[in-house]
């Protein structure tokens, strides 16, 4: 079983980082953790039709997200990046809002959050990542774009046809993989051929790094290092975070159809959090006041975005019609107008 | 009608009730049982039976080479199914949402459309692609999207969408028994919907619609779940001592036009319905085909009543998007008022 | 109209004849020398200038951080464009014939038309997507189709086809100005006819048809290469007294249902000549428009003058599956006589 | 430049071969050159209306196709695939009609050839050969699929999907990869992120075969190897035949807009006949006779060829309708009798 090959190498904690950026890095994770929890219980109660968790990749995702460059950086994010727009200060009950099904992209400007808009193709944000890139560099400017995919996304011919892209231009770009051994029900035995995606990465030239993403400090090191070749003219890494979907798909999905239950709780033991905290005690980063601290503060901005995005009024109709073009068509504005007689009364 | 020689694997499938769902995972399992050729796979669609559970227990029953998980690539999946009908096999692949068939096209217009013609009739393709379609589940983006218009457009392919579970039984057997590549359109909201009637064999040739409510005012013409929702609208027009006849076009590509215009003939006035936006949607092939065949018949432009020219939107806006009752009926009275 | 404010670049842009792959070059060369965040890439437009020469001397003109070649991916072609448009770029892509922008639907319908509507505005896509397309030079398959009818049905998109040089220059410098994604259809048919006329500024707005000529027994409608072919029909027409208008649609989304109207009114007559199958073609949405806007003036079924629902045939059998003048003649016949 | 890197270790004729399978090889590869000087001539007449040249990849076409077991492999070509078909024994005359525009798919029989339609959509083809042989492994049938492509075609998305998938299945396929250095105008350097495409082999678990792409003989074996492999369940393997277009991509394109004629002709001296012809009579295996009498007989078949494919007659426009479906429908005999009606006369 695939399930198996995580890297366990590394403890948490491990490294050069400053406790306050630990700490942060934890602070995010805890975050992302508590707004799915509420996210999870929206859809319970309804708010939401359906719900994506993102539970168990938290070190992943926020270790990845912390090493960007706010300023400069971009973020091409799929369905499931929850802690990278919590990481990246994207506005979160805009984000929430796409999981209420109030606005596909949900209702934050991802050009001003540097965090593109919600994507559900796998696979196909993949190669906006190298354009957006191959733009930053044709400009002279510092930034990088990372781009987040799935075990499964990797089938899918855009994220390859997006590597060797990047490969040939050699744009700044991190191909970020978030192994987390499922796709939907398939395992990465019959999806991944030859089992490892940062294996990939040297039939194009370029780095592949296969990561624990349980580790947050880890793959915040190694995203790090990814930035820093390609800020410096190094061209793309694909950096592979072997984690792992700890609940099922979505809140429609029913795990137990194609997995045992036994594997969930084995990668419950390597909880990026659990292990997170007890490398900052361990070090002594952090007293039981910080986490008392932490939990209290994130549990109130949690209740906020919870409440906020449970009374974000429902979209107007009129939205359908006005953001399809930038300078509408005679024929949609008429459409407009059966809409305002037929449909909105 | 035929009665169905049940086999056992189809056994409940002659029970008095189905939903969609249940209909044609009983198509699909006739399928399999009759014809060893015949092989189902695309995403999800072994171990957990499709996202809809479409699929639910055959791989159980007719085994993990009959019935198989696909890494996550619908052009792959698509030229697989090429690949395999050049060989000898009778694929059914699923692709998981009508929006995610995107990444399919090219192989499904230049290779699966086309093999029997660029071949001159050596490679038969008689693939049948099944694809979860249409809107009206409050679902994510690409999860809600007509592809009808696409499809029919395209030489060498037939299209379908079945409006109930009987109809999609019959419809899948006759799909996947055609030696020539058909698409075959779920309407997802249906699924879940209960109908009475025993699964039978096909009595319709390819390409027949189906009068399934008579009228003499005006005729409805709809596929997939809109027919339905034409009945129901059929009904509250008959309050008003409106009768509408409702059309099930049934098969997209060949577009039924003898049955469409002897409806014409009888009612004089037609309204279109679907969810697809309006422009360079079905319902323009349907207009062009009425009033060329029934000119004279016609005594009102035929209205299209249909999505918007706008990408799907999210839940809520969902039945502001689709064609609601009332959309129908103004169309219907305008026709009548004409 | 405005004269062409031209540049050093597009000097001989102002010459006095030109072919429509000139023209298209000059165009290209005036947006990239006025817009530094005009790019053009594709396969081939760089040192070789592309198949057909329409990029030709713009990389030596412009570098090739401007004007570029790609790798042999089309669905990572538009993927890059959309990355470049969110990263404040204006590019041009190219995609080297009609049969090969199959691949990249996905990123076009799902990606291109969407992302603008996804944001709320916060993301536009001033994307043009260069087309060569249709058929009419003998070409190998794939090279001779026709995507109108895929790209209009696309909510998000416009799409635009010139049919000679001139227009050639305007359509394209509106179509890279203008903020919404547009799919750009050169007929490539076309490419080599040189025609008079100064290269100037866009005089009409998106979405506006031309009438090329004049007429009060019926409409030919058409775009791209067919309206060259209807001018010569509607010359053999005047010999026996037939006097036909000519309407270039130019815009396929938006479609000018005013301009339209506006004919048939004069004419009661129309006939809509596309070289794309017949089935669930652009024809269909025509027919159904002018039914809708023009019903009492309509004096006969609009008749559709088609390839047929054949896939692009080779060679010698492309003037029997291209509208001919004869079918074009019978179908005004019919009309005429209905 | 990557023209350069070509694998130049292995002298051809080197090997094990049957002299009489080295001659059968030669007069292949002959037979090919021939037929493809006479298609160019034809071209030049204006038989043809545009034609592609396989000169010089002779070696890579022949070797790759004399390994395959014609009784059971099955083979999917390109647009370029002259020489896999001559040795295939595919119908030269209906393979040629497809360059007279005469069908697109050509005129032979695909199927009982064992030899696809010829396809025109770069990287199309490729995930067909992994179905193909899925289904031969499903029936427990001892076939091989081998796809023909190019190394510009490796940059699609559908040559990813289908390694992958042929990995994941364990698939009897060849992903036999001709690098001819450039796609249309497009150099390698430009094309193949990280240079090499068997390297990609690797990424999915399978072996990367790099070959010298001017030796008969060397591409046999390697050719054969992977045969042997997947016929055994050993799965697919990726070829790269590193070889030379050294015409221009087709009839209609000019090759000095974009490369250096000087690398057209150290290519050349590379030319995969000479270079087994020399072996050939370095090693004895064939005298000045034989030669004599091989260019007369695959002259005298070329003639032929070339005489009975200019005289075809051309389609009939009835074939448009009759080959669009298996059944026919109604509405497309309609639009059959209006052809008869409107068009044929
Ligand atoms: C192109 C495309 N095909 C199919 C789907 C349906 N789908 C949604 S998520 C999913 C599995 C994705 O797996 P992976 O890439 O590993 O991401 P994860 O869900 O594990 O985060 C599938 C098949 C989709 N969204 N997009
Ligand atoms: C999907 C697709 N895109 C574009 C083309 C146009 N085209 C034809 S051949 C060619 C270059 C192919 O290069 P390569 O794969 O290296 O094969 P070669 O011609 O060198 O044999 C291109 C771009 C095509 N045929 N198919
Ligand atoms: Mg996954
Ligand atoms: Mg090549």
């Amino acid at each position: 079983m695939h399930a198996e090959k995580t890297a366990q190498g590394i403890e948490t904690g491990a490294g050069t980082l400053a406790p306050e950026t630990l700490r942060t890095l934890y602070r995010h994770m805890l975050a992302a953790r508590m707004l799915d929890g509420e996210a999870i219980a929206l859809q319970r109660q309804g708010v939401f039709p359906a719900y994506v968790s993102l539970h168990g990749q938290e070190a992943a995702q926020v270790g990845s997200a912390a090493a960007l460059d706010p300023e400069h950086d971009f973020a091409f994010p799929t369905y499931r990046e929850l802690a990278v727009a919590v990481t990246m200060g994207v506005d979160l009950v805009g984000y929430l809002a796409s999981h209420r099904a109030l606005w596909h992209g949900g209702l934050y400007d991802p050009i001003a959050s540097r965090f593109s808009c919600l994507n559900a193709v796998v696979g196909g944000p993949v190669p906006h990542a190298v354009g957006w890139a191959l733009g930053e560099r044709l400009r002279g400017g510092p930034g990088c774009a990372i781009a987040y995919f799935g075990d499964g996304a990797s089938s899918e011919g855009d994220v390859h046809e997006a590597m060797n892209f990047a490969g040939v231009f050699g744009s700044p770009v991190v191909f970020f993989c978030q192994n987390n051994q499922w796709a939907l029900s398939v395992p990465n035995s019959a999806q991944v051929a030859g089992g490892s995606i940062a294996a990939r990465g040297a039939g194009y030239g370029m780095p592949g790094v296969t990561v624990d993403g349980q580790d947050v400090v880890a793959v915040f090191e190694a995203t790090r290092a990814a930035l820093e070749r390609a800020r410096a003219g190094g061209g793309p890494t694909v950096i592979e975070a072997l984690t792992y979907r700890v609940n099922p798909h979505s809140t429609s999905d029913d795990a137990g159809r194609y997995r045992d239950p036994a594997e969930e709780l084995r990668w419950r033991e390597r909880d990026p959090l659990l292990l997170m905290r007890r490398a900052l005690e361990r070090d002594k980063h952090a007293n039981a006041d910080f986490f008392t601290d932490v939990e209290d503060r994130v549990r109130a901005e949690c209740v906020r975005v919870r409440d906020e995005v449970s009374v974000l009024p429902p979209p107007d109709g009129s939205d359908m019609f006005a953001h399809v073009y930038r300078e509408p068509t005679e024929e949609l504005r008429r459409q407009h107008r059966v809409w305002r007689d037929e449909v909105e009364q | 009608m035929t009665e169905l020689a049940t086999t056992p694997a189809s056994a409940d499938a002659t029970a008095s009730e189905h939903s969609m769902q249940q209909a044609i995972n009983a198509a699909l399992r006739t399928l399999l049982a009759e014809d060893p050729a015949t092989l189902v796979f695309g995403e999800d669609v072994g171990r957990l039976g499709g996202v809809f559970r479409v699929t639910d227990g055959l791989q159980a029953e007719f085994g993990d080479q009959r019935v198989f998980d696909t890494p996550l690539a619908e052009s792959g999946i698509v030229g697989l199914a090429v690949g395999l009908a050049m060989n000898g096999w009778r694929p059914v692949p699923e692709l998981q949402f009508d929006g995610f068939a995107y990444p399919a096209v090219d192989q499904i217009v230049n290779q699966v459309a086309r093999m029997h013609y660029r071949s001159r009739g050596a490679a038969p393709m008689p693939i049948t692609l099944r694809l979860p379609s249409f809107g009206g589940i409050q679902a994510p983006e690409h999860h809600g999207e007509s592809l009808e218009a696409l499809f029919a457009h395209v030489p060498g392919l037939k299209v379908c969408s079945p409006s109930d579970p009987a109809d999609a039984y019959r419809l899948l057997l006759q799909s996947v028994r055609a030696d020539d590549p058909v698409v075959y359109l779920e309407p997802k909201a249906r699924y879940w919907n209960r109908s009475p009637g025993a699964l039978t064999e096909p009595d319709l040739p390819i390409g027949a619609s189906r009068v399934v409510r008579e009228g003499r005012h005006a005729t409805l013409v709809a596929w997939g779940a809109m027919v339905h929702h034409c009945l129901r609208v059929a009904e509250f027009a008959a309050e008003d001592g409106v009768e509408l006849e409702v059309l099930d076009l049934r098969w997209l590509k060949p577009i039924d036009t003898a049955g469409l215009t002897a409806s014409v003939r009888r009612t004089g006035r037609v309204v279109v319905v679907h969810e697809a936006p309006l422009t360079a949607g079905l319902g323009g092939e349907i207009a062009a085909l009425v009033q060329e065949h029934a000119f004279r018949d016609l005594r009102a432009p035929v209205q299209r009543v249909t999505g918007f020219d706008v990408p799907y939107p999210a839940g809520p806006l969902e039945p502001q998007y689709l064609p609601n009752a009332d959309r129908v009926l103004l169309a219907v009275q305008r026709t009548l008022e004409f």
